[in-house]
């Protein structure tokens, strides 16, 4: 993710720099915890007097930083799926790149009816993250009229998970949906395999990655993810890409936040352009919903938003995360899409609505 | 820049307090506490709730300590009765209970979604000047725990330690230190932490069970090793060295910058693990302290 | 119902076994140095990541990483006492703890420092399992079981069949005797100090195959594994691997009544109400005899 | 010839003499006693020998060796062994394991079969535990341990503390024997009269200082000695 966002502010200094200023990107480890978030914010605040903090993702981290930042008027982007972030969003300077966990859970419920299952379990880790996604599947599963066999929440970091999943395949679902990360999905899947759980698995997309694949190998075909429609396949994806390959070595669909962190980045900087480099943070978040949403001609780089805004046109950045069309509360449109593993790699099947 | 110095400084005095809810317990009682942590927990939810359900800050402080006290006591009880070293795992396991039930018990302590939108106090004076008065109700707090364990220890029941702690014959004699002082003694130092928590959760404005995990007890080890066991002094100094060394690993990224990056936790882990490791091996006693009980 | 039952115990034993290796290579430390080493955890964690670096360099045999593990582990172990705990003797239990707990967290941060914070995964193929009226048994779990045997009578081969295994029992058992006897302490200490690195080796690669391999993976482990260790009674190793599978079964079979977040809790109850009960812990202790 | 001398040794806890400034010597096939009662710094003195006391000053020789260079575990390959009070025996261990653990550090492999021999009580327990065993049978074999390494001197403290009058009365004829296989004694006891009647030579401690020594006879001969440390008869 850092490495995405570095990347991303180099295309930008590139390009010449947003409104004639180059970015600086000051990093600074949150160690996935809170107090240690708030102090590395708090940080990057005074010290660095930076304008924007991006790239939170813990929900806890992104929650014990929000007021603060909030009071400071620091535009903050993350990609932290808790829903008590509207609640901390009063400036309408948050904006996150990603659906809510909850939303995740619902498409997760949607895709599985789709698919035509009937007899549905959910389990889900027993944090913040994995609660909400195992809540929302459930409410849209009850919604829907369909039963939900059996709900188990279980504490991470065990070092088996066989009684949970007992519970969860007690009464014989055909699928269980999974609110886990990638290291419990891991050990769950496996161990249902060996356990002989005649069992579908189903889960959010950034548990579902080739590490996943790689992991439980031939049994992880048939297993469905389902997440906010990133633009996949599209040229602005594919050209990031390529590029990020190119720059940084690895292949960014191997971590969900890389295209995230990188269209963060640039939708800032187009921001900061149309805003004419304003020192108020209010201006640029509002600009920040003007450049990434209709109407205006597409754009998926800077570079090319740069351009277009010099010529006085209305620009609309749809990047190699999504469309990115930000609403009040700072969240984006949330269209979902299923995939499944097929021949080891996660294929797209269908858009959810 | 000054708001940054403030909250690091604020910090501190958090883990000052609770370096010292240790010297009372280990220092002066020679009590292993390993569930700091979980005291600390109680705290800072007790006082969150109380606040957050529309009654007055200090109301909430008030209830922290006490209910702190008050989960110390069946601890407290055991541990009169306790070999050291079964009490120090006891202490961890009842610190880990407490984050399992705050986790769990979601209707009551939000569970793993934590608790948003803590009451800060002063919070119509902006930043720099709402952080300076925390500071020094921080600051209050500890020289008020600070005389709280001086009369304690220079009381009767100080010399008494003192006197079986300098006299071998006297320590074989009666045994163990009196059960009753020793239990009181002990839920003290749990207020104090539970106070440290509160004051903790009133200025972060969000606490999660993430934050009250195990490592937390060892960091406060840590302060008062570095800072001399039955130093009071110390105690300032270990919480500083520690903050020192968490926050001052954050400025080596910044002189060179893009170099290190998310390894840096890596390293600060290694940083901490062998300034542990050399303090023990070579300044047992600590940077303030003259004799290191075992 | 009853078949439900059964499948918890056999979960519980599974469980049991990792916590009950984790608690032997914990308890021979306590024996003969007096303090719970908190940095048995990461060595685990070693342990695993040396299988993982032999999967890495392109071996798939886990016997092969077996034995790397145990190899790094060995090493890493005696050098432990060797550079360290060696000069702390007579120090006090919270000084040999508090300098494990600076170990361990040295030695993660290095791990992490080099491996990275991203999971590893051992590369076996999953199979399917055996049912036996209902209950199923998986066959990694039965090899497991047979590797966590085969450590656990070897560790006692080594201890009461060799003339080594003596002197380590005798050193334990009372050292100034044995300095008095004319054994030589040290040449006791290193080997003991080896097969503690072996058995945290072996630790490793079974939660490894089990699990992911991160660099937090044995030190989450560490809290079970003291409670098994008092359980069994301090220092002694049959008691340590017995309650680390009494303590699996106990968890377990406790999750449908209390539900899987508190079942975590339950090994500490239990802990509780042997220490109030029964200080010596379950099955007796050098402790006892002394 | 002298085998074990003392000279002006003293030994410390901390900062505190336990017994200062202390002359003994034991020669070849000699029991020499050293009596005292509770607290007086016997046990100290047997500690100090073996190298098991922290911090101790003056010179010490055995067979002309400097014991102050030798680790505790090494004075044991110079000949001296060592029957403690208590904790005299490994009890985890077996009695057989008792004695084999010693068995490499002189280097007398199947020297267990002759010690069953002199103590036939002990090879009839052979596998059992010695916790099991009585106070009587742990001290024969706490001595047998000690014999395990061929030693030219023992050092025992106070082997009869725990035991009943009969049994002190078998420990101290066993004592008696052992000058006879080449071993010299160096006993510490609160028992002075039965001690010394078995001794060549004795030892007055009281308060960490020798305040009288002399052949074992004339110690016991002494009223005035008698009355005040050696009890009345």
């Amino acid at each position: 993710m850092q490495k995405a966002i570095l990347f991303s502010a180099q295309d930008v200094n590139a390009a010449g720099g947003a409104a004639g200023r180059m970015f600086e990107v000051i990093s600074e480890d949150s160690e996935t915890s809170p107090a240690a978030g708030f102090l590395a914010a708090k940080k990057l605040v005074e010290i660095n007097e930076v304008r924007a903090v991006l790239g939170t993702w813990s929900s806890a981290v992104t929650l014990a930083v929000a007021p603060m930042l909030d009071s400071a008027g620091i535009i903050h982007m993350t990609n932290a799926g808790t829903s008590a972030l509207a609640q901390a969003n009063k400036a309408g300077l948050i904006f996150r790149f990603s659906a809510p966990s909850e939303r995740t859970g619902v498409s997760l419920a949607q895709g599985a009816i789709a698919q035509g299952f009937k007899r549905i379990a959910i389990m889900g880790i027993n944090n913040a993250s994995g609660r909400e996604v195992a809540e929302g599947a459930r409410k849209a599963l009850e919604a829907a009229g369909v039963e939900v066999v059996s709900e188990v929440i279980y504490q991470p970091d065990q070092p088996s998970y066989r009684s949970e999943i007992q519970q969860a395949v007690v009464g014989k679902p055909e699928v269980l949906i999974l609110g886990s990360f990638l290291p419990d999905m891991t050990i769950i899947v496996r161990e249902a395999i060996q356990s002989g759980a005649n069992v579908k698995f189903m889960a959010p997309a950034w548990a579902v990655t080739p590490k996943l694949i790689e992991a439980i190998g031939p049994g992880s075909e048939g297993i469905m993810s389902a997440d906010y429609v990133s633009a996949h396949g599209t040229p602005a994806y594919s050209a990031f890409a390529k590029r990020f390959e190119d720059a940084v070595g690895s292949d960014p669909s191997g971590n969900y936040y890389a295209s995230c962190a990188y269209d963060m980045v640039q939708s800032l900087a187009l921001a900061f352009e149309a805003a004419g480099g304003s020192d108020d943070n209010t201006v640029i978040a509002n600009a920040l919903r003007e450049v990434s949403s209709p109407p205006g001609q597409t754009v998926s780089s800077f570079a090319e938003g740069k351009r277009l805004l010099k010529e006085g046109e209305k620009i609309n950045y749809e990047g190699a995360s999504g469309p990115l069309d930000f609403d009040d509360k700072g969240d984006v449109e949330a269209l979902f899409k299923l995939s499944v593993v097929s021949n080891g790699e996660v294929q797209q099947v269908r858009v959810l609505k | 820049m000054l708001s940054y110095l403030l909250a690091i400084l604020i910090i501190v005095g958090v883990y000052t307090l609770l370096t010292q809810c240790l010297n009372l317990h280990y220092g002066f009682m020679g009590l292993i506490n390993f569930g700091v942590v979980g005291f600390f927990a109680i705290g800072a939810y007790t006082s969150a709730l109380i606040a957050i359900a529309g009654y007055p800050i200090l109301l909430g402080v008030l209830g922290a300590i006490v209910l702190a006290s008050l989960s110390a006591w069946p601890l407290g009880v055991l541990a009169t009765r306790l070999r050291e070293d079964y009490l120090a795992i006891v202490t961890l396991g009842f610190a880990e209970v407490v984050r399992i039930v705050v986790t769990s018990e979601s209707w009551l302590t939000n569970g793993v979604q934590g608790l948003p939108g803590i009451p800060q106090p002063f919070s119509s004076l902006g930043p720099n000047a709402q952080g300076l008065a925390f500071l020094g109700i921080v600051l209050a707090c500890n020289l008020a725990v600070l005389a709280l364990i001086m009369r304690l220890a220079h009381g009767p029941f100080g010399r008494l330690v003192e006197a079986i702690r300098d006299d071998e014959v006297a320590a074989s004699a009666l045994g163990k230190y009196p059960t009753g002082p020793r239990i009181q003694i002990f839920m003290i130092g749990a207020g104090i932490a539970g106070l440290a928590g509160a004051l903790y959760g009133h200025y972060i404005s969000y606490i999660v069970p993430d934050q009250f995990v195990p490592i937390v007890t060892f960091y406060v080890w840590m302060a008062m090793i570095m800072g001399g066991v039955g130093s009071l002094p110390g105690s300032f100094i270990g919480a500083a060295i520690l903050i020192g060394l968490f926050e001052g690993t954050r400025f080596i990224d910044d002189a060179f910058p893009g170099s290190i990056g998310v390894e840096m936790a890596s390293l600060r882990l290694v940083f901490i693990g062998l300034a542990l490791v050399l303090f023990m091996r070579f300044r047992p006693q600590g940077i303030m302290g003259t004799r290191m009980q075992s | 119902m009853l078949t439900m039952y059964f499948n918890l115990v056999v979960n519980g034993i599974v469980l049991g076994l990792v916590i009950g290796l984790a608690a032997l290579a914990l308890t021979l430390v306590y024996a003969v140095a007096r303090f719970p080493n908190a940095a048995t955890g990461d060595m685990i964690t070693v342990g695993a990541y040396a299988g993982i670096g032999v999967q890495v360099l392109g071996s798939r045999n886990t016997l092969l990483q077996g034995s790397a593990a145990i190899a790094a582990c060995t090493i890493l172990s005696m050098a432990y006492y060797w550079f360290v705990f060696r000069y702390l003797r007579g120090r006090g239990m919270v000084a040999l703890l508090l300098t494990s707990i600076g170990l361990a967290l040295f030695t993660r941060g290095i791990l992490s420092f080099f491996a990275g914070h991203e999971q590893f995964v051992f590369q076996i193929p999953l199979v399917e399992p055996y049912v036996i009226y209902g209950v199923i048994i998986q066959a990694s779990d039965l090899w497991l079981a047979v590797v966590a045997l085969l450590s656990v009578v070897a560790t006692f081969a080594i201890l009461f069949l060799t003339p080594i295994g003596r002197r380590m029992r005798a050193v334990a058992d009372n050292r100034d005797l044995a300095r008095a006897s004319g054994i030589r302490a040290e040449s006791v200490m290193i080997p003991l100090w080896g097969i503690v690195g072996a058995v945290s080796a072996i630790a490793g690669i079974i939660l490894g195959i089990k699990t992911v391999v991160m660099p937090e993976t044995g030190w989450l482990l560490l809290l079970p594994s003291f409670t098994a260790m008092i359980l069994g009674g301090l220092g002694s190793p049959i008691g340590a691997v017995l309650a680390g599978i009494a303590l699996g079964v106990a968890q377990e079979v406790a999750s449908p009544f209390v539900g899987f977040t508190y079942k975590i809790a339950v090994s500490f109850l239990v802990l509780l109400v042997l220490l109030i009960v029964r200080p010596q812990g379950l099955f007796g202790s050098l402790e006892e005899v002394r | 010839m002298t085998y074990l001398e003392l000279r002006g040794v003293s030994a410390a806890y901390q900062d505190v003499n336990i017994v200062s400034n202390i002359d003994i010597d034991v020669d070849e096939r000699e029991i020499v006693a050293v009596a005292g009662t509770n607290g007086a710094g016997k046990s100290t003195i047997i500690k100090t020998i073996m190298g098991l006391m922290p911090r101790c000053r003056g010179t010490m020789t055995f067979l002309g060796h400097n014991l102050f260079d030798y680790a505790a575990e090494d004075r044991v390959r110079l000949g001296i062994s060592y029957v403690p009070q208590v904790a005299n025996v490994f009890s985890s261990l077996t009695v057989l394991e008792n004695l084999k653990v010693v068995e490499g550090v002189r280097d007398f492999p199947g020297r267990s079969t002759e010690i069953f021999d002199l103590f036939p009580v002990l090879a009839q327990r052979r596998r059992a535990r010695a916790s099991s065993l009585s106070g009587g049978e742990r001290q024969q074999l706490a001595l047998a341990r000690a014999l395990m390494s061929k030693p030219s001197l023992i050092v025992m403290d106070e082997p009869t503390a725990a035991l009943s009058p009969a049994l002190a009365t078998q420990v101290f004829t066993m004592v008696r024997q052992l000058p006879d296989i080449g071993v010299a004694v160096l006993i510490v006891e609160q028992r002075a009269r039965q001690a010394l009647a078995v001794s060549t030579r004795g030892y007055i401690l009281d308060s960490g200082n020798i305040v009288m020594a002399g052949p074992a006879a004339d110690l016991l001969a002494d009223t005035r000695m008698a009355d005040l440390y050696l009890g009345r008869e």
